[in-house]
């Protein structure tokens, strides 16, 4: 039977390809840095220009700079499909590889990772998105999510409708609709803005809506009937689309419309057309081109034809996004190396990078990327790097391009109201999991 | 299985009734008003030609189908619906006109599906039971060597010792009736329908079975009920015989009776 | 109590204080339904001719739509960077994937259906899921993952009559299918094919035994599916957006499908009504109760008690038991 | 003639009606026994056991409850997900309200948790047939995956709505959370899935499993012999949903250690209706081979392009689907009655060998 040939041939080549998993930890000449992706499937439209973002970054340093400190950095990527188990698959094959760090790029895969993660001494670095209240490093030694995060952001957006509503007292009786992705992710800034409506007095509606979201109707006819001065989304995906369309065709002013900075890409918008014009989203770094970092991207890994995709997608949302995350992970190789003098680093010393990332506007500047986003300052206490600046951007779909509007400087969180409620939830985290705080002072 | 002590004595006592009961599907008329009854011991065949309502009223009898009209009794009680795995369990046992037998298992297993309903009755009883059989130790284990051993003889009685182990799908159809028959057997019925038990088989498979239904009649003193197109082995077999033409009975008494009514001889010659 | 008032009393009440918006609810609910229906109309047809639960259907739908956008913009296959001059204009495009959607059924019948013919109905519906694997993969690798959009000159935008908003769009839509459905009507009742189609609907042996090939009405079948699918794939496409999520519609269609009998063309049609109008109804006026988000199971609940009532779907042929 | 039953000759029937009456078998499920007991735990990397064994027995145990249900008493459920996020919640709620509940007893009870809610669940087939009662089982997937993320009580209020598995122990040796060794998982769900299998397969050969293949091969039959279709089928849905929340609690708490609702999602439903299609429909030992079959195909797949053809990861995903699809439906064409068929027909081919009749 020719099938069964087949199969004993699929079963020696599975021994074979098992084994290369080992093999392969020997030979490393360079910096392994995993980038777990999702260019297949629903999330695909979002995860191809954050994956293109990231490995060009670090095509850029091994071409331009020779890697960092001299040692090249090899990006393997691993497609994920937004799908929790692979992810985890992927975690453990290429931590068998020797990977530094991971960036899961889903709430829900980063859930799994942390317990491993922590147990396998290998820093994650979710950014701006995963456990919010991992921000608490004294319990979450080896997760970071600096620059902001999701509490944070709710805290910010409910600042910039104050701002708009002409002072904050102003809130005091307007009508707010948080619509979200019904998962991990969509429910993270739900007790925030619960906790402020209760403190600034504004009427909050959550309405949730499941994956994947081509259908919304019943949303958007509880909007008309609610007539809500603000909308707040949290979305992704196909869900920020449809949404945008049937704001738009219910004329709901969008720029009452506020994406969160995962639903505000050229992706979402884009489809919307004419109608989509004035949507507007948040975002914690700058959108465009416009940057020497960018243009010599183009210029030593595009134009010699190493380009992970198109050259005229350098500087949408994600793809920036991309970028930072390679920027923050490149820095925190950087130090790593600094502190312990050499040039092959592990897990944990680059986690002792992230713990000790200074980004000020000096060193983006140096790394060519001036004005790109707010300074971050990561402690051991605090890996939030500082709770970061939230930007408003808005979309303008003649020139399809998006303008920041709002105050120039962007919208800060409300610390005060944020940063007891992580350290609430990691406190009670540590509890559930035999967890000691360590000493931070 | 456990011979009656006096067997081939019809006691004149009778098993099953069935009065006036009328039967149809959407307008279609399958049952008028037909009444006979079957007594306890006899063999009693059910004749009549294609479309006559004979299987229907086989279906009547074991509470597949409901009719609009008449009632059914049986040993004595009157029911007007029916489940068929009550009747079932009240010791009504059939086999069908087109094997319906569980193809995809052995004729073993087809045949000790026939003593499932000897299993112990309720919600818990039937959960231990199921549980004891799981880790197959104590009672569960005794109670199957003892189905197997009634299975065995039932296997013995019938000659199908070879076929043991062969799943039914792949037996020649004469097989395949023979086992079917063993499974109504195995649930020890007191009133046995067997729909067409003979059709398709050549004339040394139908002289076996005309043997085993003697002999299952003659040495348990099982009732029995048939439908036959072969009116040579109506004539041999059964003490008594109904007719049915356009559901509706036209005749009704001994093979010698029947076979002299006019319009039986009518109705099978296609007069109207 | 006050529990019982809020499940039983509430809802009615707002329904009558507010009837506008009440109205607007049964308009969405049955937009929505239209739309549900456009998916659940390829299930039914090949379901009906060729016993199949085609899985790949909501796939199919997706594959039109990315060939069609493709052809439009002139985006060359297995090469999404690169555009050729070609961008066809939409009547063109439409029709030239059409026609990919003909071959396409060709392909599938030679491939998958001819070498499982007189399978399990479970063996046909799990190959129609590796089926829609393949049909995955191979339109992502020919057209690329990102979002595409889609505009075949469906206009959008409002308006309102008393009080009760009305959407272009959905206007449209309801039109759409109403075309297509009286096509698919004059298909099989005028058409050679279709009264082949039909008769094997009816009884199969008898149509083999008349001399209609199996392979041509598997053909014929599938292909009318896959046109059916692109329209549906066009209708959702303009809404969100050509990408892979445009799949997942299938599971939107299924509840429409067993409440109106797998079997029924208008039942798919009514199906969809009174799923999209349960649906949004549940949603608006229950939902809230329990935070929402409760139309995705309800559609399956709904479709569920029907069933109870009548196993065969409200269009279904009665299932006489015969032994 | 490797595969000799000439000769065994059976002198009870209670020989006869062993476990495996066969000498070879016997032989045979002995050697897996030990190279899953001894061999494996002693070669495995960390990467085996977490990518490939664990959820290769997680899966196993899955698929055999649902061919309980459907490849035995042929109903067909497409709920498997949602019965096996029932599973894992409620090992994660008995496991962080009652912490001095073993962690035995804690999969245990997830299991006849789930197999009361898959008897509320299993209540419409005594009416709904086929496929119609196949989508009707989607109303149970959808359910109970929107419950779960909705009612914070489930996920102790977390947040997120993600779930973890505290640290537990089994004398004294830690079985769960990534503190555990992954070699105490493995023998956590190594134990469960051995002991279930026997289980089940001593209740499919007795009277339960007849009753169940009686209502599969026809029902109506089935029906005028005596055995109650529903009680029959309930039975099934209670037994299969057992099975399938033991492996949702082995899932959570030997495996992932991690888990949200949209684990659980419908994706699952149809890989584990993939598995037991693949393995074969009613065959215990087939469950075993399509989980393997479905759990190592795309890890070879994806080993096989990146590794060692050194495609991008995206080429080779869309290779991936693609082949799996195809794959798919050449195996169903080739050989519907799935791996274990070809196992059957392989042993009557030993039977014989090296005589080709």
């Amino acid at each position: 039977m020719k099938l069964s040939k087949f199969l004993l041939g699929t079963a020696s080549a599975l021994a074979l390809s098992g084994s290369l998993v080992v093999t392969d930890m020997a030979v490393a000449q360079e910096i392994l840095v995993p980038s777990l992706v999702y260019r297949t499937g629903a999330y695909a439209p979002n995860g191809v220009p954050l994956a293109n973002g990231i490995a060009d970054y670090f095509a850029l340093l091994n071409a331009r700079d020779g890697g960092i400190g001299g040692v090249k950095i090899k990006v393997e990527e691993c497609e994920t499909g937004y799908k929790t188990p692979v992810g985890v698959e992927c975690y453990e094959a290429l931590k068998a590889k020797g990977a530094v760090a991971f960036s899961p790029f889903s709430t829900g895969i980063t859930y799994q990772l942390i317990p491993k993660a922590t147990q396998d001494k290998i820093p994650i670095f979710s950014m701006g998105y995963g456990r919010t209240s991992a921000a608490d490093g004294s319990v979450f030694k080896w997760v970071f999510n600096f620059p902001t995060t999701y509490w944070s952001q709710a805290s910010a957006v409910i600042k910039y409708f104050g701002d708009r509503a002409g002072g904050m007292d102003k809130l005091k009786g307007k009508k707010i609709v948080h619509i979200y992705h019904n998962s991990a992710y969509g429910k993270e800034a739900n007790p925030t803005l619960e906790i402020l409506a209760k403190k600034l007095g504004f009427n909050l509606t959550l309405l949730a809506v499941d994956h994947p979201g081509q259908e919304q109707k019943s949303t958007w006819l509880q909007v008309r009937r609610i007539k809500p001065d603000y909308i707040f989304m949290s979305g992704w995906g196909v869900m920020n689309q449809v949404a945008i369309k049937e704001a738009a065709s219910i004329n709901f002013p969008m720029e009452n419309f506020l994406g969160n900075w995962w639903s505000g890409t050229e992706s979402d918008t884009i489809p919307g057309g004419a109608g989509a014009n004035g949507y507007t989203s948040t975002n914690f770094h700058s959108v465009g081109a416009n940057f020497s970092a960018l243009n010599d991207i183009k210029k030593y890994v595009y134009d010699a034809g190493n380009g992970a995709g198109k050259k005229e997608r350098i500087g949408e949302v994600l793809y920036n996004r991309g970028i930072v995350n390679s920027v923050f992970v490149a820095e925190a190789i950087r130090v790593a190396q600094k502190k312990f003098g050499v040039k092959q680093v592990t897990g944990e010393q680059v986690r002792y990078g992230f713990e000790n990332l200074n980004m000020d506007a000096a060193r983006w500047k140096e790394l060519g990327l001036g004005g790109f986003m707010g300074n971050v300052k990561v402690t051991c206490k605090d890996h939030e790097g500082g709770g970061g600046v939230v930007f408003i951007q808005k979309w303008d779909a003649s020139g399809k391009k998006w303008d920041r509007v709002g105050s120039a400087k962007g919208y800060t969180p409300m610390r005060d109201v944020v940063r007891p409620l992580v350290e609430a939830d990691a406190a009670a985290f540590a509890k559930e999991n035999g967890i000691t705080p360590r000493d931070c002072s | 299985m456990s011979a009656v002590e006096n067997p081939r004595q019809i006691s004149g006592e009778v098993l099953l009734n069935v009065e006036d009961i009328s039967l149809s599907f959407g307008g279609v008329k399958a049952i008028r008003g037909v009444s006979f009854n079957i007594l306890k011991g006899e063999i009693r065949a059910i004749i009549g030609p294609n479309g006559a309502g004979k299987t229907s009223m086989l279906n009547v009898i074991n509470g597949f189908y409901h009719p609009q009209e008449g009632k059914i009794t049986y040993k004595g009680e009157t029911r007007s619906k029916m489940r068929s795995h009550v009747a079932a369990k009240q010791g009504i046992a059939r086999t069908f006109q087109n094997v319906a037998l569980f193809k995809g298992m052995s004729t073993l297993d087809n045949l000790m599906t026939g003593r499932l309903l000897k299993q112990r009755e309720g919600i818990l009883q039937q959960t231990v039971d199921m549980l004891l059989h799981a880790v197959y130790l104590g009672p569960a284990k005794r109670q199957e060597v003892v189905e197997r051993k009634v299975v065995e003889e039932i296997i013995d009685f019938l000659e199908i010792e070879a076929i043991r182990k062969t799943p039914v799908g792949r037996l020649p159809y004469g097989l395949q009736k023979r086992v079917e028959l063993g499974r109504a057997i195995a649930m020890e019925p007191e009133l046995l329908l067997l729909d067409e038990p003979m059709a398709g088989m050549n004339l040394e498979e139908k002289g076996d079975m005309s043997r085993f239904i003697i002999d299952l009649n003659d040495q348990y003193g099982t009732t029995i009920a048939l439908i036959e197109h072969d009116m040579g082995v109506v004539m041999d077999l059964s003490d008594r015989v109904v007719v049915l033409n356009y559901g509706e009975k036209i005749a009704d008494g001994t093979p010698n009776e029947v076979s002299a009514n006019q319009d039986v001889i009518d109705a099978y010659l296609g007069v109207s | 109590m006050e529990m019982l008032n809020a499940v039983f009393v509430a809802p009615f009440v707002d329904m009558f204080t507010y009837p506008a918006f009440f109205v607007e609810v049964l308009l969405g609910g049955l937009t929505a339904g239209v739309m549900y229906s456009l998916v659940a109309l390829g299930f039914v047809l090949i379901f009906k001719a060729s016993g199949v639960f085609n899985f790949a259907q909501g796939v199919l739908a997706l594959f039109a739509a990315l060939t069609l956008v493709g052809l439009m913009t002139g985006t060359i296959p297995f090469s999404q960077n690169s555009m050729s001059a070609l961008a066809l204009p939409i009547w063109l495009a439409v029709i030239a994937t059409g026609g990919v959607m003909v071959g396409l059924a060709y392909a599938i019948e030679r491939v998958v259906l001819r070498p499982l013919v007189n399978q399990e109905e479970i063996i046909m519906f799990m190959s129609t899921i590796g089926l829609a694997f393949v049909l995955e993969g191979v339109g992502d690798m020919m057209w690329g993952s990102d979002v595409k959009a889609l505009d075949v000159g469906i206009p959008s935008g409002s308006f309102e009559v008393n009080g009760v908003l009305v959407q272009v769009f959905d206007l449209w839509a309801a039109g759409i299918a109403a075309v297509m459905v009286a096509f698919l009507a004059v298909f099989f009742q005028k058409t050679k094919i279709g009264r082949a189609l039909r008769a094997v609907a009816d009884d199969h042996q008898a149509a083999l035994s008349v001399g209609i090939p199996l392979k041509t009405i598997w053909v014929a079948v599938w292909s009318v599916a896959g046109l059916v699918a692109l329209v549906a794939g066009i209708m959702w496409g303009s809404k969100s957006g050509v990408q892979f999520s445009l799949s997942l519609i299938a599971l939107k269609a299924l509840p429409v499908l067993i409440l109106g009998g797998f079997t029924s063309i208008p039942g798919a049609i009514i199906g969809g009504l009174i799923i999209g109008v349960g649906e949004k109804v549940a949603e608006v006026y229950w939902g809230p109760l329990v935070n929402g988000a409760i139309e995705n199971w309800f559609a399956y609940v709904l479709a569920l008690l029907f069933l109870m009532f009548r196993p065969q779907g409200l269009f279904g042929e009665k299932i006489i038991e015969r032994i | 003639m490797l595969y000799r039953e000439t000769g065994q000759f059976k002198t009870s029937y209670s020989a006869d009606q062993a476990i495996f009456p066969i000498f070879q078998d016997r032989m045979f499920i002995l050697g897996w026994l030990i190279v899953a007991f001894i061999a494996v735990p002693l070669m495995a990397s960390e990467y085996w056991f977490q990518i490939i064994l664990i959820p290769f027995l997680v899966f196993s145990l899955a698929t055999l409850g649902l061919n309980i249900l459907v490849g035995y008493c042929g109903q067909i459920s497409l709920g498997t997900g949602g019965f096996m996020a029932v599973g894992a919640f409620s090992a994660y709620k008995l496991a962080t309200n009652v912490p001095e509940l073993n962690i035995i007893f804690v999969i245990l009870i997830s299991g006849l948790i789930t197999a009361l809610v898959g008897i509320l669940f299993g209540l419409p087939s005594l009416r709904i047939k086929g496929f119609y009662l196949a989508v009707a089982t989607l109303a149970a997937q959808f359910f109970l995956i929107w419950m779960f993320n909705k009612f914070g009580w489930f996920v102790n209020y977390s947040p997120s709505g993600s779930i973890a598995i505290p640290p537990m122990e089994i004398f004294g040796v830690m079985v769960t959370s990534a503190k555990a060794d992954p070699v105490a998982r493995y023998y956590l769900a190594l134990g469960f899935t051995v002991v279930l299998a026997l289980l089940a397969k001593n209740l499919v050969r007795g009277p339960t499993g007849r009753a169940w293949m009686a209502i599969r091969d026809m029902d109506i039959a089935a029906e005028i012999i005596g055995i109650k279709p529903l009680a029959t089928k309930l039975k099934a849905f209670a037994v299969s949903s057992f099975f399938i929340g033991v492996a949702g609690a082995l899932y959570f708490s030997a495996w992932s250690g991690t888990a949200e609702s949209d684990a659980f999602d419908i994706n699952l439903s149809f890989n584990i209706l993939f598995m037991v299609i693949i393995g074969g429909l009613g065959s215990v030992v087939g469950s075993f081979m399509g989980a393997a079959f479905i759990v190592l195909l795309p890890i070879f797949l994806t080993n096989l392009f990146v590794g060692e053809l050194g495609f991008s990861a995206l080429t080779a995903k869309h290779l991936e689907i693609t082949i799996f699809g195809a794959l798919i439906i050449f195996f169903l064409a080739v050989e519907p009655h799935g791996l274990a068929r070809m196992w059957q027909v392989t042993k009557e081919k030993l039977r014989i060998w090296p005589f080709p009749h």
